[in-house]
């Protein structure tokens, strides 16, 4: 097997560096996070998993859609911005990984594809490390997720102790091992499976939710949520966003930025009417689009099983103790 | 802002005045022909009150070098005691703002009675000098 | 299992079956042990559910919202941070203290789920003692004054303009706007917040520094004479922004201009910022 | 002026307003075109338009009619975008992109009587599929449109309503106003109660229905009393959406997008949907 020893890993992050944006996981400012190699920051490989997910290096949380300038009635210029450029991001778990195809289905697929996040994908260059131990939120593996590896990373690479073993999965993966030949040896290494110590069992769910929209659980469930948008944007898959003007006099742009289904506001009509007037309707939404209706479109979870929102959310609303308490549901019972 | 900007740069100064006191005492300045920086943008407030702490804010977001609020006399208020309640939020709102990091030569609150055409004068041209001396504001400007 | 625990699901499991309350509002043990969120009893069979135990964190007041006219009373489990808070929530005018039946729970302070160290939001709890309660559990903990927990603040205070910018960018640079400070304080029960008030437009959307940093400043002004102190903020905020340092800068400085006060230890004492006194500093001559 | 040649489907291209029409005091018909005088896109009929004014925001909105070179918007004033789109004048240049969502599905129509029910701002996406039908006059039978409104003022489309329409081959319309004086030339009274009244045969007819949720509601129920079935009713949802195209997620109604899967629906294949709309 082709290996990197531990020691030289920023021989080759400064290799790769050279030549495009590296992002590596790094503890930033208190905050774990993919950051750009060089900037100020701790490596962080030994975490498990970063506090934020990589979604912001394709998708943005404010992202510039296009400016324009007006002059009285006229618009005198309307120019797209498009900041994309060659990234590599290094040491993505594969449970972000799996993120990132979902991500890739939604803007990707489906009659439009979105231009914006096109851009940045088809110059995205993915090295995923597999991971050699797992946090107690962790659960990937009830996801449909290998914790130790992923097969549409470009590079993955496995964690051997003092090395690394590294292989490349495609054209750009292996593009990307050519230029570290120096550092690359050959050795026998032994891979050691884990897997994860949280379970849940996903089986069916999905079948069995779609019969569970008018069900009194919600209400059960959704109680202690206070409403916040921590789970929806520490999440590494949930991608609904917003579009707004930033105006000033005759110029300005328009951006996206990622919105949540937490709010009040995001489903509210010019009107006044929303559909989802209350945190019962609210969390019902999020849950059904993670293993309900992303599942009907897409046919994956939404969730890939990452454990952010577990340990983040302020009031430990845990989606695995809801899947565990759909299980329980007959759902046949009288409503 | 590059050297040849920051050359022709002038302050704007946003100056909240109460209709009853200190808007009165900025037209009087204006009827005595007296002069008064024309980095000065007035904004007619019914009662000093009336402006938000977070009009601050907002105002050196929108690209304020400066901000004052005027309304009258303690004692004075056209409402009797809008003003009392003024004194209290903006005692508070300065020293906010000067722990969050602004200048507190950027913000600054006047009593100004309709009478005293001067002492708008003299407050303004003051606080334009002051702003002129420590330069544009970059902070909470949302530029980046 | 704790004392106070038994006690707990003893008491709820009496008002329950008495009909005193409809449902009653506490905590129980959540996924991992380091974990015991909120937990709604609406029966006396699941009574046992209820625990006490160093990781009861969240406050259970601001549930109280989401029930403001209810048919029945609700119970509600309450330590000295949750008694402030309902005191807020009534001097607000957001709920009747008629219809809420109190256990105040005497606290010695919770653990921090990361560390096993003291939550960092009871280090510097001046009021453990539940101040309002209909019946009360446990001894009560000697209380003190804490000054010290101004020290962050007056080291702050000392650095110059440029270096407190830097400061609060730092910090405001995380921010992720997820609003959980929000969501969880219970000085922040507007109707509608200014943040969703998209018409008038007080707050852009995008995430920039300077964007939450006027999220920030603007809660925090808010709430200025109001908040209570509980450190909820804080706790919540899953990027780690010391939001205490903000308010209690304002706290310390109302304690200092207009005379001590202690938001929420009644429900009849004005806030000092919607009062006046003649005699109040004057620097705006 | 630089224009955009690239299709990025969340870029409007910019189009100028060469006419308003003031329909009702709240209604206004904006008709738009290309600085070159083109039509910005072609689409079938109950299709939708993002509509933008650059500096004040983006709405969706059906395209209510089309000519050779131009499209047509109603917009009813209710949100700060439309109070905005309202203080317009002809000359002003604007983004719009699309066309989006599935349209009126014309092939379940062609041979039908169709029966259209239209109530306030509810007749813009309709009046897209009529006027379709008049153009194919011959792929359809009998026509049959009611319309209400609150007052005579609050009529929109008045020219086609009471000249262009009537005068087609085998077509009906029929107005109703919820309120009027004796003087008034139409019929008085909510439209459920007057499709009552008119009593339409169900047999090989379509009806498309679309106005304000409770209209629809009453006018359901009185169409299922009359014996027509859920797929005949069709109907046109309102969602809040922002990007259009499926991505952005907030017009979700279970695992359909409004914007991509609507906003057209039989009553059929509404009531397969989640009760959340």
């Amino acid at each position: 097997m082709k290996t990197i020893a531990k020691s030289r890993i920023n021989e080759v992050l400064d290799i790769l560096a050279k030549e495009s944006k590296v992002l590596v996981p790094m503890k930033v400012n208190g905050v774990s996070k993919y950051t750009p190699w060089g900037s100020e920051g701790r490596i962080a490989l030994e975490e498990v998993n970063t506090l934020l997910p990589p979604k912001d290096t394709l998708f943005p949380q404010t992202e510039k859609m296009y400016s324009y300038k007006m002059a009285n009635q006229e618009i005198t210029e309307l120019n797209i911005h498009d900041d994309s450029a060659p990234q590599i991001i290094f040491g993505v778990r594969p449970c972000d990984m799996q993120s990132i195809k979902c991500m890739d289905d939604v803007f990707l697929t489906k009659s439009f594809v979105d231009d914006f996040y096109k851009n940045k994908r088809e110059k995205l260059t993915t090295i995923c490390i597999g991971c050699s131990r797992v946090a107690p939120t962790c659960f990937c593996d009830s996801m449909g997720v290998d914790p130790g590896r992923h097969e549409a990373a470009d590079v993955q690479m496995y964690d051997l102790g003092n090395s690394y073993g590294i292989e490349a999965q495609t054209e750009a993966g292996q593009a990307l091992l050519n230029k570290l030949q120096g550092l690359i040896q050959e050795q026998a290494g032994e891979l050691t499976a884990v897997s994860c110590t949280l379970k849940v069992d996903t089986s069916g769910i999905s079948d069995k939710l779609a019969k569970m929209f008018e069900h009194p659980i919600w209400k059960e469930v959704s109680r202690k949520c206070i409403g916040c948008g921590t789970c929806t944007y520490l999440c590494p898959t949930c991608y609904c966003f917003d579009m707004e003007i930033k105006n000033n006099g005759n110029e300005g742009y328009r951006f996206r930025c990622w919105d949540s289904c937490m709010f009040s506001e995001y489903s509210r009509m010019a009107g006044g009417h929303n559909p989802r007037p209350s945190k019962n309707e609210r969390i019902r939404n999020r849950f059904l689009h993670k293993l309900e209706f992303f599942n009907e479109r897409y046919g994956k979870n939404l969730c890939v099983g990452c454990g952010r929102c577990l340990s983040k959310c302020p009031v430990n609303v845990d989606i695995t103790l809801f899947i565990d308490k759909i299980k329980e549901v007959a759902v046949d019972e009288p409503v | 802002m590059d050297v040849i900007e920051e050359q022709k740069w002038e302050p704007k100064i946003l100056a909240f005045c109460c209709n009853w006191c200190s808007y009165s005492g900025a037209d009087l300045a204006g009827l005595n022909r007296m002069k008064y920086p024309e980095n000065i943008r007035i904004l007619r407030v019914p009662c000093s009150a009336r402006v938000n702490p977070q009009y601050i804010l907002r105002a050196f977001q929108k690209g304020a070098d400066g901000v004052l609020v005027a309304g009258c006399h303690p004692g004075d208020c056209h409402y009797s005691t809008g003003n009392y309640y003024t004194r209290r939020r903006f005692l508070i709102m300065k020293r906010l703002l000067e722990y969050s990091g602004i200048d507190p030569r950027r913000f600054q609150a006047r009593w100004v009675s309709g009478a005293e055409a001067e002492k708008f004068r003299t407050t303004v041209t003051k606080l334009c000098e002051d702003i002129k001396a420590i330069g544009p504001n970059r902070k909470l400007r949302g530029l980046k | 299992m704790s004392d106070t625990t038994v006690k707990m699901r003893d008491i709820a499991k009496d008002l329950l079956d008495k009909g005193t309350v409809d449902y009653i509002i506490g905590w129980e043990k959540g996924r991992f042990s380091n974990q015991s969120p909120p937990a709604f009893i609406t029966s006396a069979a699941h009574v046992g559910r209820l625990i006490w135990d160093e990781y009861c964190l969240a406050g259970t007041a601001k549930y109280l919202l989401d029930d403001k006219f209810p048919t029945g009373k609700i119970g509600i489990f309450a330590r000295g941070c949750d008694a402030r808070a309902i005191n807020r929530l009534i001097q607000d005018g957001q709920i009747n203290r008629e219809n809420i039946y109190i256990v105040g729970i005497c606290c010695s302070g919770m653990k921090d789920p990361a560390t096993g160290n003291t939550a960092e939001k009871c280090q510097y709890c001046t009021h453990p003692n539940p101040i309002v309660n209909d019946i009360l559990l446990g001894d009560p903990v000697p209380e003190t004054n804490k000054p010290e927990r101004f020290k962050a603040i007056e080291e702050l205070e000392r650095l110059s303009p440029d270096e407190k910018y830097e400061y609060w960018s730092k910090q405001f640079e995380k921010c992720i706007r997820c609003y959980a400070c929000r969501n969880v304080c219970p000085a922040c029960n507007c109707r509608e917040c200014f943040v969703d008030q998209y018409r008038v437009g007080w707050q852009g959307k995008q995430n920039n520094e300077d964007e939450n940093r006027l999220f920030g400043l603007t809660r925090v002004y808010h709430i200025a004479d109001r908040c209570i102190e509980c450190g909820e903020c804080a706790r919540a905020c899953p990027m780690g922004l010391p939001l205490m340092e903000l308010n209690r800068k304002l706290i310390k400085d109302i304690n200092k201009l207009f005379g001590p006060y202690e938001a929420s230890m009644d429900t009849e004492t004005t806030p000092p910022l919607a009062k006046y006194n003649l005699e109040d500093i004057e620097e705006f001559m | 002026m630089s224009q955009c040649k690239c299709e990025n489907p969340l870029v409007p291209s910019v189009v100028t307003v060469f006419k308003i029409v003031e329909e009702t005091p709240d209604i206004k018909t904006f008709h738009i075109s290309t600085k070159d005088g083109k039509k910005p896109f072609t689409p079938m009929p109950g299709q939708l338009g993002m509509f933008s004014l650059l500096h004040v925001g983006e709405g969706m909105f059906s395209v209510t009619a089309q000519g050779e070179n131009h499209l047509e918007f109603a917009i009813k004033k209710c949100g700060m975008l439309t109070d905005a789109l309202h203080e317009i004048k002809p000359g002003q240049m604007m983004g719009v992109r699309g066309p989006y969502g599935n349209g009126f599905p014309i092939e379940l129509c062609k041979g039908k009587d169709m029966l259209f029910i239209g109530g306030g701002i509810g007749l813009a996406p309709v009046r897209s599929l009529i006027k379709y039908c008049f153009e194919n006059r011959d792929d359809f039978g009998k026509i049959d449109i009611i319309y209400g409104a609150r007052s005579m003022n609050d009529l929109c489309f008045k020219e086609d309503l009471f000249e262009n329409w009537p005068k087609e081959r085998d077509t009906n319309v029929h107005v109703t106003v919820d309120t009027g004086d004796e003087n008034c030339p139409c019929h008085i009274g909510f439209v459920p109660a007057f499709l009552e009244e008119i009593n339409p045969d169900p047999t090989g007819k379509i009806v498309v229905l679309c106005g304000p949720p409770i209209m629809i509601k009453f006018c359901l129920e009185s169409l299922t009393k009359m014996g027509f079935s859920d797929e005949q009713v069709i109907t046109t949802l309102e969602m809040r959406m922002k990007c259009g195209i499926g991505k952005c997620g907030r017009c979700n109604i279970g695992s359909k997008y409004v914007c991509l899967d609507g906003p057209v629906f039989t009553m059929a294949e509404l009531k397969l949907l989640p009760n959340e709309f």
